[in-house]
């Protein structure tokens, strides 16, 4: 998608925490290289977050993955400072906010961004409409207001006639999507989710993703999403970070991710993803090489398609062309087979 | 007297200071005169008088104002619960409306509860100072029904004064020493001997009345009294007090607290002193027992004095 | 052996001495200042005397009147405001009207004032381990002083009468809200905290929003207990010349009329009941999320 | 797999839940037809379920799906009876659940059921490891047993040297995974698993699944499985039942599921199905007509994988064996590519 | 005009009949059935003259040496466990030791057993709201009826001493206890309950592996209140034969000694202190699961 980036970047810079009594004791232990390992065995601290270095462009949905426990909660905390860092630096658009003070980092978490949490931390003691006016009623925004936006959002959201339920009232999904409404009214440019649609069913996920990707099509948020699902992950990010341990260990846009992972650690991760829905024709095409064989097909069109489209015109061969109809490149049947074929060995599913 | 016939007996130790100090002399005296097992007992006048009269514990209270609490006291002396011993008090108690030294001192012409009456401007009550007040003997006790009764009779209310509840002891004192951190006026119900008195100097107001003994049974001492007539405050009758059970068992100690009386005079000496040292009722009853041999003396047997006066 | 089962102290004219100087001391104190100390008071004097003077004054009708309306109000149930009424009318049934109106505006005074010094009290201990540490002794020494050692001077100042009973209640009464009111907000779960705090909630709308509504049942806890404390104290500020039921509970005392005492501790009683009950159902009301249970 | 069921069976008989405050009142109008929406507008009840009718064989993996809020954690809880039903019958093994006294309950739960939650529900207050040995405690087996069993699960679901950790110092799916622990020590014959994987990270994921795999080839348990993955569902499940709106709108085998959906709901919710990993050849073959032409392709295997075979040998056609080699269905390229793609329309991704 | 600010009564000689009949046929119950009521007693009573023998008889230094044990056993902390032994030794010097060690005896005693009744009765309050409505009036009336109100019949059945002392200080100090636990086990969270249900937890497991520890800290409050209020009764033990600090209070309020009250006072201050540090510090051992904050 677009490059146009008019959103305020995030920018992560060195960033280190250690979680327990006296952190500050070891970071420089830990810049020398412990691991989080020996850390936690020698002296009972455990390493967040280490050494994290993203740029986060404005306007774009950058994707955080990575293994259970590996800091993906611990990083995107230190974005709003949910957590103040042992080290480093988290530039949002020009300020730092480790160094913001009570008030500006008051008006920056009010004005600048919005959360949704993993384990949906929805205010017990109001109701679905009073947690989703939440943020504006803190802004100072007149009631009406409020609630003209909140009703907007609990209605995208599907939670219609919910309006007035308490959340233990709700489902788990449901209680997921009053926590997604409420950053939603917020309305900020920043929108920081972590694990946001993890109680989702597919067809409510779905749809929520559309929310947002037409949100981003609208107005342009920096969107931080945290996910375990690779498709939904490769859906919805521009760029995505894949932590572990605490460190980057990958970061780049979603086809250098599937397509040439660092290491064996990302390649299992990225394993299980339907390539044919991801991976596009041109990621597998080779140079034109003399005149472009049989049928033509459109830069951007995802292997399964054109595998169907050439399966059922019966052609081996076909090429690739771009938005005025210009070849760019050559495909073969086979290539495109393969390249939808998960890339390890796999049991034959039952 | 031997151990074996005296025993176990128990005392109550009521904790304002004349009944202090007594009851401490008699632990002495009981303990190394008679050979008794003696056990103070704590508590309030009526928890004390209760037990005595419903359980027969403790067996001796030595110093009871029987004003204050005349009613259960004479149904239980009746019904032979108790008995009256001395009247430990010899002179008896004076009760009365009194005013601050200073204040009779600056105006001479206070000598009477008429007289005081008739300056409410020197006596303001606490919460409406355009009044004069008279403060009322503390909740409950006999007094305040007595109290409030001369305050009719004087016709107090017309002449600008309110009738001020002091609640307990406690208050009535503190209000004095409030006055007297002021110099302001204070007018009410006292009585003596008491420490108070030796730190706060206070003069007796005369009664404009005598004692009128029938007027005083049928009215003054009835809280709806319809009318009353000015009287004057009866000495106030102080006893020892001890139970039947007691009286019957004591042998020779009984007669101890049958004739252990002192005065007024004694009484307040003795708490100067105590109040000028801050002593406890002990260390006064030793003041008493080694100054004094020429009261206590005549209270027991020339032998019993030797025991006491060995142990000293 | 003797300094075994004695413990060797300073001594007992050592001891003397101290006390005499502290007195002393402590009574020249009162002379030179009591008249500014008390002039400080005169507001709150006037306030009591005046409620007070309101609630005698009043036909009784009214006032009955008035208390159903109060109760309705916080509680919005007509059970509770009914009881009270007839509560009401059997303490006047039984004559004890007057001194249950003296006592119900003296503890109404104390019991607000409680609440509403106390919760933001607790609400200061609760942000901070240091000043926790500082108030936890003082409600200790409120708690446990007996009310007369502190009395005393009050009343050399003061005099007797409704400052000093005021006093007395209120320092008894306010420490269990504070305390309660400080549990609750520490208790508070930390994941909704940080969602108030994701919002950029400042630390006001964190406490109106957050903190206090789920510190709730706690808090109403504490109200309660401040509530009983505050008419546990009626018979002490009675000692001290405020009118009442607790006098009148001091003259069955020391007369032994069991029963005189037991109707008027009733009436305490029945106070404090009207008063806890709609100050609970007023809590109930403001925390109906809890009603609905999973299942 | 196997049709070998010598689990217990769970058998669900015309069950009804209506939450609110007096549903007893409104079981009738219910039976009688009254819809979700009517019942919430117009008494203030939620349906929460609708004469649900399940058979669930003994040791298989049952697995419920539905949108969120249709009902699924209200279903599961009923099997222990975490929550009284409004009307109906819970048959497990011979007994009626709903019927039991509470000596008798009690002595089901502890031995019969484990349940994971779909909020985690740990005890706050016990470590990792004193969690997850609860339910043994509770059964009072020796303490050394305990802690032999616990650890050996913890360290299975990857938690080794957190033993001694308070929840509230782990990550989101480390709690989770403290909760299939507890639940999987329990060793009890009917484990009922509300998104029990859902904070997962893929990698854990699978290999969550693969314990719960392992587990059922091992000692056969009757496993109630709640998830929105289907890709977990077809893994997983032997029968699938989903959901709507508290009623059952299909149930069957999963192949039924993916090529047979009921209706316009359950294929959008299968749409998203990785279907070149989930359908076998068996299912697209048609019948020999004639010799069996080109490769042999065994029964069971995946489009995905017959697919590559096929256009890596450039062949059009195949043919299906059973496992003795006997020819038993032929198969065209085309066939198999197109029931590999999505069978509606969706955007080309980007 | 007169019956509307005059509560129409029943008439002064109606009530006056009422309590006079009431009055008598008490007295004539407590004659009855005193001795009987009193032998049911004797064993607290033994118990009660025992535990303060020990502490008056034993010698300071053991003593000193006990009270520190228990504490840190308790605390498990040196700062605790010292500033109890230096509160003690000063308390000694100013020579209130011998009285000081009989409020303790009859305090301890006291507040254990309000503890140990107080705890199971507010279970059973927790587990039904039958059992709460019916509980929570009687404790009104046990914080709020004035205690000389049932005093005096108790000491008619009993006599002045120490059991009408020891039953007005749990009658006192009970309430909070009681209220607390129940308050707490109400509010565990109701997801952390269906976790522990559905492993088959039989409910005393239930009441013993998660209501009680996630109660805890309300229930330290408890106990914190249920201490203050034993140890704020002790004058008025004192007034029913108590011997100890409360005694000298008193005298010190009868004879106007400021400092002396203020000393006996402070030594009541330190003792709830010594109680209450102790037993928090050891109810935060109980709950170290939160002292782990996020972030
Ligand atoms: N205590 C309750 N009171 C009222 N309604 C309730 C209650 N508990 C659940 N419900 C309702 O029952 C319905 C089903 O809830 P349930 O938790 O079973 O959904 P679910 O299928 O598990 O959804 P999810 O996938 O989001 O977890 C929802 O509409 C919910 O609002
Ligand atoms: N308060 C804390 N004290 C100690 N360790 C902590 C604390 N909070 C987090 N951690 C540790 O930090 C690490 C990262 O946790 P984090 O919640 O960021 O993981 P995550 O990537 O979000 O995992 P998940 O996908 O399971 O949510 C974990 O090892 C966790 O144990
Ligand atoms: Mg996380
Ligand atoms: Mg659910």
């Amino acid at each position: 998608m677009a490059e146009q980036h008019t959103g305020i970047g995030i920018s992560i810079k060195n960033l280190y925490k250690i979680f327990g009594s006296n952190p500050e004791a070891y970071i420089d232990a830990v810049k020398g290289g412990m691991t989080k390992t020996e850390l936690n065995e020698k002296h009972n601290h455990v390493l967040g977050l280490k050494d994290i270095n993203i740029d986060m462009p404005g306007g774009s949905i950058q994707v955080v993955m990575g293994l259970s426990g590996s800091g993906k909660s611990t990083l995107i905390r230190h974005i709003n400072r949910l957590i103040d860092p042992t080290a480093g630096e988290v530039i949002v658009g020009d300020e730092d906010v480790v160094k913001m003070n009570e008030t500006e980092l008051r008006e920056f978490r009010r004005h600048r961004t919005a959360m949704v949490f993993q384990k949906f931390a929805l205010l017990p003691h109001r109701t679905v409409l009073e947690n989703t006016v939440y943020g504006l009623e803190i802004q100072g925004v007149p009631r009406e207001e409020q609630e003209k936006h909140a009703r907007r959002w609990i209605s995208r959201v599907g939670l219609d006639g919910f309006e007035d339920n308490y959340p233990n009232q709700l489902s788990g999904g449901m209680q997921q999507r009053v926590g997604l409404a409420r950053a939603l009214t917020n309305d900020a440019p920043i929108l920081l989710m972590d694990e946001a649609f993890s109680a989702l069913d597919p067809l409510i996920r779905m749809d929520m993703q559309s929310v947002l990707l037409d949100l981003q099509k609208e107005i342009r948020k920096t969107v931080v999403f945290i996910t375990h699902d690779l498709d939904e992950a490769l859906r919805l990010g521009d760029r995505i970070a894949i932590l572990r341990d605490g460190e980057v260990v990958q970061q780049g846009t979603k086809q250098e991710i599937v397509l040439r992972p660092a290491d064996e650690y990302i390649s299992s991760f990225v394993r299980e993803v339907n390539r044919g829905r991801v991976i596009s024709v041109d990621m597998v095409m080779t140079p034109l090489s003399g005149e472009p064989q049989g049928m033509p097909i459109r830069s951007g069109t995802v292997l399964e398609v054109s595998a169907k489209k050439m399966t059922d015109s019966n052609a081996s061969f076909a090429h690739v062309t771009d938005a005025d109809g210009k070849p760019i490149g050559a495909l073969d049947i086979q290539e495109v087979i393969s390249a939808m074929v998960t890339p390890v060995d796999h049991e034959t599913a039952a | 007297a031997s151990h074996g016939e005296c025993g176990r007996v128990t005392v109550a130790n009521m904790n304002w200071a004349s009944a202090e100090v007594l009851a401490n002399i008699d632990n002495v005296i009981l303990t190394e005169g008679y050979g008794c097992d003696v056990e103070l007992v704590p508590g309030d006048t009526m928890p004390t008088l209760t037990s005595m009269m419903e359980k027969g514990e403790p067996d001796v209270a030595p110093e009871a104002w029987i004003n204050a609490v005349r009613e259960p006291l004479d149904k239980a002396v009746e019904e032979g619960r108790l008995v009256y011993a001395a009247e430990s008090l010899s002179d008896g108690g004076v009760e009365g409306w009194w005013i601050p030294k200073y204040i009779a001192d600056a105006n001479p012409d206070i000598k009477t509860i008429d007289d005081a009456l008739a300056r409410p401007d020197l006596f303001p009550a606490p919460e409406d100072a355009s009044k004069g007040a008279v403060y009322n003997c503390p909740s409950g006790w006999n007094c305040q029904i007595t109290t409030a009764n001369f305050f009719r009779a004087h016709d107090a209310e017309e002449k600008g004064f309110v009738l001020v509840d002091s609640g307990s002891a406690a208050g009535l004192d503190g209000s004095i020493a409030n006055a007297y951190g002021k110099e302001e006026g204070w007018l009410g119900y006292y009585w003596a001997p008491t420490a108070i008195l030796g730190n706060y100097p206070m003069t007796l107001l005369g009664f404009n009345a005598e004692f009128d003994k029938d007027a005083w049974d049928s009215c003054i001492v009835d809280a709806e009294c319809p009318d009353p007539e000015k009287n004057a405050w009866p000495k106030s009758e102080v006893y020892t007090v001890v139970t039947d059970d007691f009286a019957k068992r004591a042998g020779p100690a009984i007669d101890y607290l049958k004739s252990r009386a002192w005065s007024n005079e004694t009484v307040n000496s003795l708490l100067a002193w105590k109040d000028k040292n801050q002593a406890t009722g002990e260390d006064t009853a030793y003041y008493f027992l080694e100054n004094r041999e020429d009261i206590w003396g005549k209270w027991v047997s020339p032998e019993v004095a030797e025991k006491i006066k060995a142990a000293l | 052996m003797e300094w075994l089962t004695e413990f060797p102290d300073l001594g007992t004219s050592t001891l003397r001495n101290i006390r005499l100087t502290v007195d002393g001391a402590f009574r020249d104190f009162t002379r030179a200042y009591g008249e500014s100390i008390e002039l400080l008071f005169e507001p709150v004097k006037w306030f009591l005397i005046n409620s007070e003077n309101f609630m005698t004054d009043m036909p009784w009708p009214l006032i009955l009147g008035i208390v159903a309306v109060l109760v309705w109000i916080a509680s919005r149930s007509w059970k509770i405001t009914l009881s009270s009424v007839v509560v009401l009318i059997v303490i006047g049934l039984f004559g004890m009207w007057e001194d249950t109106m003296k006592t119900i505006a003296m503890t109404f005074v104390a019991t607000v004032l409680a609440i509403i010094f106390g919760i933001p009290i607790g609400i200061g201990m609760s942000r901070s381990n240091r000043v926790q540490s500082v108030v936890n002794p003082i409600l200790d020494i409120m708690q446990t002083m007996p009310s007369f050692v502190y009395l005393i001077p009050v009343i050399m100042l003061f005099g007797i009468g409704k400052v000093p009973g005021l006093i007395a209640v209120i320092i008894y009464a306010i420490p269990p809200i504070i305390r309660l009111t400080n549990l609750g907000i520490r208790l508070v779960d930390k994941d909704v905290l940080e969602a108030a705090d994701a919002f950029g909630s400042s630390s006001w709308q964190r406490l109106k929003n957050v903190q206090m509504p789920l510190a709730l049942p706690t808090i109403m806890a504490g109200i309660n207990q401040t509530i009983m404390m505050a008419l546990a104290m009626v018979v002490v500020a009675s000692m001290v010349g405020v009118q009442g039921l607790g006098q009148q509970v001091l003259r069955a005392i020391n007369n032994q009329y069991f029963t005189l005492g037991v109707l008027n501790g009733l009436a305490i009683v029945g106070v404090a009941i009207i008063f806890d009950r709609a100050s609970q159902a007023y809590g109930q009301r403001l925390q109906r999320h809890t009603e609905v249970v999973h299942g």
